[in-house]
């Protein structure tokens, strides 16, 4: 396989900036596609070459298979999925290796086995790596009765063709069992017109802790540590960390050993992530394997210092990793916070519009990837998250007071956005000790928690909407005198320099 | 040139009302009267709606949007308040039109968007609660509902239209 | 010594806030000090209190030393010097000492003895430093040839009374001593009325490399390895790097050893650096120490992850140092570039007024410590530094290439900035081969440097002027037709919005 | 509408002229001509005096500072081109005025900054290069030198006067 000389971002937004400043740094040509609607995003003029891939305004879809192909197949560009969009697609995987086009990712054919539950499943347990115990379909009570204690309860019974709730059942102990499975059985059978059973462990208190793994295509494997993701929202992550604050040192290398393992045994190629739920007694089962750059990497790479999609890079060259895995060390904690265009004083709505005012938290230990600028206008269409910011410290305690520090100087106006969310959940007990699980934003974080003021004092709002209703007045009683311009003050002429809209036509 | 001004002031939406007497000294330098508290404030922009403020020492930066007599304050702390104010004449007002609200509701758009789906017609009958169309923004459905029992007077917006907050929607009558 | 509680920083700026930043992490309140021509400042927001320290716009001096102190005083809050200003002014620590006023920096005995010259040559012979070789003043020929070869060619004779170059004479053998000796002599004695002359060793090729040295209470002393600075523009620092890309690991050890040597010799608490004068030889000459937190420092920082001023607190406080000799890991390469508001293309005019565009760059091993935003009017009173720029890397390479990319990312508007400047001397050979000395920006970096293009090519520029002009021409005409806005954009609504003209009256 | 131009560039103050051919053809496209050379170009503005330009698949950011007929543009690589755009009739114009160019200077400041000495009187007699005055801005000493022999026809600054880029300091005869 040849290098690289192009790279032909299939993506948006901050992942194709973020994947473009790798390039950059290392001297590779960088080409952006975007949509009408996209016209003005930031990664259209950080990269070298820009192709619009929709015919017309109307048409807001990134998914131009077709033109994407040829345009990198025209321009001798590999091809970087982000995430999203054509990560995980084996079928644009294929027809990048029919065409010649190098794909910056995994092989087709590990892209369908982990898309696949029961595939992934049976990779998984050959390789020895752990999954969720449970049994096939329930045939006879007693039996299933036996296999229940084998897995330990409590047991979750869940309807084979289930979904949304229905046909579950959570049962402590086995005096529970068959009075259970009878009632979960007969809603299945009225539900689902199928009242077919199986057993699967209930996970008390569950974490979401995955493992960063690379591989190469000369049967090297590595991990990179892993990263605590359990604060979630609607199943988004919104805050993630490396490393976990829960696991422990003896859980965590079972987990190490286990992921590398995986790997080698599937002859993963590219950047991969094993996602696992972790109870509370530190017991650890696969959950799913994400074959793509994951959003919340950086985290990762702060810690590391390895810059992932330089690896990415190499690997779909045809070298090796960089790395031996006792090259790999971990320095310090890192926290990751989504910035997304929503509300969050009004249930997350989300809040799409013209960025005003964008400053980007600066001094040590940080660093943001963003699709945002001032005079940005966050279109409606694609996903609302704009920013990721960042930060590493030697401690999680320095790291949480770090991100304190930054969120307070990460200003962007016209718009709202989760960084007052955030700014709540570090502020959260629960949060601060580390031992958060899934249900963290509905259990331990509610509303309430995001109403809460931290400093409770009105008059200092009032005083500066007071003073702003005086002074608005004041111009609205000066416009109505005269619409000449009275004297000339810095701040006009600033006004006039950032008026856009005369100069535009 | 001194201005005075006395408000009435309410926070998110609260009942409680602050008495706010202000003077404007100079360009920059506000005394005020809260409640009978005293400030002395020093008021400057410091950027695109961004406001530096010092209050006896205290130095805070805040951003402030303004719609209408709403201000939107929001601390670096990520404390925001959403502050109403109003002197005396809009005041009054208020309260003679809150007294008299009912009858024919204009629903507005909350957040722009686009319209996916219309789920009634004009003229039909809903129900309180009712879901009258979807509005997508960012890849998120929003079902806008009827505010009470009635009759659609009214549709403004036809499928796939692009609307902006604040935009009419309809009417429920 | 009682824990700080409260830390007002006695200067303005970037450096302001980066003393703040630590602050905030650590839970230490913040007070910031302004005059009427800084209001707008950002270092005046970004503390807990802020307090004018001037009467009124005529004065723009922040050397107010009686108002700060009564303040401190009255707050209860140390305070932290910055550079510049109070920094090394030892009457001012003293006071401080008198009011019972916490300084954090050094003692007033030790910024005394580094302020003298001869103060700081004997106190650094005595602890075994290296101090450029010389001689006394010359009574007799004979005696003074005979120190000159002790002293090894080439030379230096210096006029003791000298100053401006006059008086001075470079020797490269015996041969020539004795005539250039003699007009030296009589060049210094018309100049100076005294014709007194001394030797002193000529270094070729001179490298400015210093030392970052740490000292606390206890006596414990460390050093955080050095700083290459060679890279000046009228003895103004403009580019450095940890670590020198210069110098061996043989002169590396003798250096942190001998720095190490002095503070424990001297007592010395604080941050301090000692500043080296090295020769294409490696041979390394001790200059003087500077007795404060220098401009440079987040380069150290970046490399070593100690947060500098973090210890200058603790030191302050009467705690040890937090770390031992042996923790301190040197890790990677850093660059600091310093951005000045001063127009490179027209000879670095100073270029102070209302910046319109401030978008800091982002991503992944950058640090910006700055204090500018969009529509901060940069005063003209005080230094134009207006940011540090600063990355790190695994290698010296990796940090110049992603030096480039942060530097394209770094978009400042309404003013000039040496940015280009920057990007520049990024592109040389000399400074990429690393072998720079302090002559780099007169020997081997001229404006023909500065005005060469990296792309020839006219026609990209020529084609965005010219459509410039046409919209301007159109929106000219419109405006005479009609005052009136007609539609409304996006961009209209951002100028609206962004208009502060009419909203301050 | 469409719309076409000519133009005369000159790139840093070079002699060379290019010939501009400029049609827009919708809001942000246009067709140009250069010398010959053909270029289809998307124009866009993205923030403040920030332009992303899209010419035959090549994107480019540039700064570009307006000064009359004077674009000054910054390239993200840090190459900047001052270039000078003008109409047939501009170019007559300015090719008229420079013939006729000597005499009376007007010195005008290049930085703003404020009058810390003035170093000549009105009337008096200065030689080329002969300091007259000196502008500090941002600590630095900037000495503003008389630009040919004459007479100081007039000074038009005071002691400690704050200027601005472009205000009139003197008039050399």
């Amino acid at each position: 396989m040849a290098d690289i000389k192009k790279v032909l971002v299939a993506n948006r937004g901050e992942i194709a900036i973020r994947v473009f400043r790798t390039c950059r740094k290392m001297g590779i040509g960088t080409v952006a596609i975007y949509t009408h609607a996209d016209r003005l995003a930031p990664h259209v003029r950080y990269a070298d070459e820009a192709y619009c891939v929709t015919d017309d305004a109307s048409d807001t879809s990134y998914l131009k298979e077709d033109k994407i192909l040829a345009l990198a197949k025209e321009l001798g560009a590999a091809i970087h999925p982000g995430y999203g969009f054509y990560a995980e697609n084996a079928g644009f995987v294929k027809k990048c290796e029919d065409m010649g086009i190098t794909f910056i990712g995994p092989k087709a054919e590990h892209i369908i086995l982990m898309g696949s539950k029961t595939g992934a499943r049976e990779a998984m347990v050959k390789a020895g790596v752990p999954i969720v115990p449970g049994t096939d379909i329930i045939k006879d009570i007693e039996k299933a009765k036996a296999e229940a204690k084998k897995v330990g309860y409590p047991i979750m019974l869940k309807a084979v063709h289930g979904g949304g709730g229905k046909g579950m059942r959570l049962v402590k102990d086995e005096s529970e069992f068959e009075s259970s499975y009878r009632m979960a059985s007969s809603e299945a059978q009225n539900a689902f017109g199928n009242g077919d059973m199986y057993i699967e462990k209930f996970i008390i208190e569950p974490h979401h802790v995955e493992v960063q793994v690379l591989g190469d295509s000369h049967g090297n494997a590595l991990h990179l540590f892993e990263r605590e993701c359990s604060i979630q929202r609607r199943h988004q992550k919104v805050i993630e960390e490396a490393p976990s604050p829960f696991i422990n040192d003896d859980t965590r290398a079972k987990m190490y050993e286990v992921a590398v393992k995986a790997v080698k045994a599937i002859g993963y190629e590219s950047a991969g992530t094993l996602e696992f739920i972790v109870g509370a007694d530190q017991n650890f089962y696969f959950l799913e394997m994400n074959t793509r750059l994951q959003v919340e990497h950086p985290v990762t790479e702060l810690i590391t210092g390895v810059d992932i999609v330089r690896q990415m890079i190499f690997v779909a060259e045809g070298k090796p990793l960089s790395y031996k895995q006792d090259e790999i060390k971990k320095d310090g904690h890192a926290i990751e916070c989504r910035v997304y265009a929503e509300d969050p004083s009004n249930n997350f709505a989300p809040s799409p519009g013209l960025i005003t005012v964008y400053d980007s938290p600066e001094g040590p230990n940080v660093r943001v990837d963003s699709g945002a600028y001032a005079g940005f206008e966050v279109p409606l269409y694609y996903d609302p998250m704009i920013a990721k910011v960042c930060c590493v410290s030697r401690t999680r305690d320095g790291a949480i007071r770090s991100m304190k520090r930054i969120l307070s100087e990460y200003r962007i106006m016209g718009i709202k956005t989760s960084i007052p969310f955030h700014q709540r959940v570090l502020e959260n007990e629960t949060f601060l000790a580390g031992n958060y699980d899934t249900a963290f934003i509905d259990t331990k974080f509610d509303m309430e928690d995001m109403q809460r003021k931290l400093n409770e004092d009105v008059d200092m709002p009032i005083l500066a909407a007071a003073i702003k209703q005086l002074l608005s007045e004041k111009a609205a009683a000066a416009r109505s005198v005269t619409r000449r311009d009275v004297g000339e003050s810095t701040w006009k002429k600033f006004g006039r320099l950032t008026s856009f809209g005369s100069k535009l036509g | 040139m001194i201005t005075k001004r006395m408000y009435y002031a309410t926070v998110d939406g609260g009942e409680q009302e602050y008495l706010v007497n202000l003077t404007q000294e100079t360009g920059s330098c506000f005394k005020m009267n809260i409640d009978g508290r005293e400030y002395v404030v020093d008021f400057a922009m410091a950027g695109n709606n961004v406001y530096s403020i010092i209050v006896n020492g205290k130095s805070l930066s805040m951003e402030i949007d303004e719609n209408g007599d709403i201000f939107d304050v929001l601390m670096d702390n990520g404390d925001s308040f959403s502050i109403e104010v109003l002197d005396e004449m809009k005041r009054l007002m208020k309260m003679r039109h809150s007294a008299g609200l009912e009858g024919r509701q204009v629903i507005e758009a909350q957040m722009p968007g686009y319209i996916w789906k219309i789920l009634v017609e004009k003229g039909q009958e809903v129900k309180a609660g009712e879901p009258l169309m979807i509005l997508v923004a960012m890849k998120m459905e929003n079902e806008i509902k009827a505010p009470k029992d009635g009759i659609v007077e009214d549709l403004f917006i036809e499928l796939d239209q692009t609307v902006a907050t604040g935009d009419r929607l309809a009417v429920v009558e």
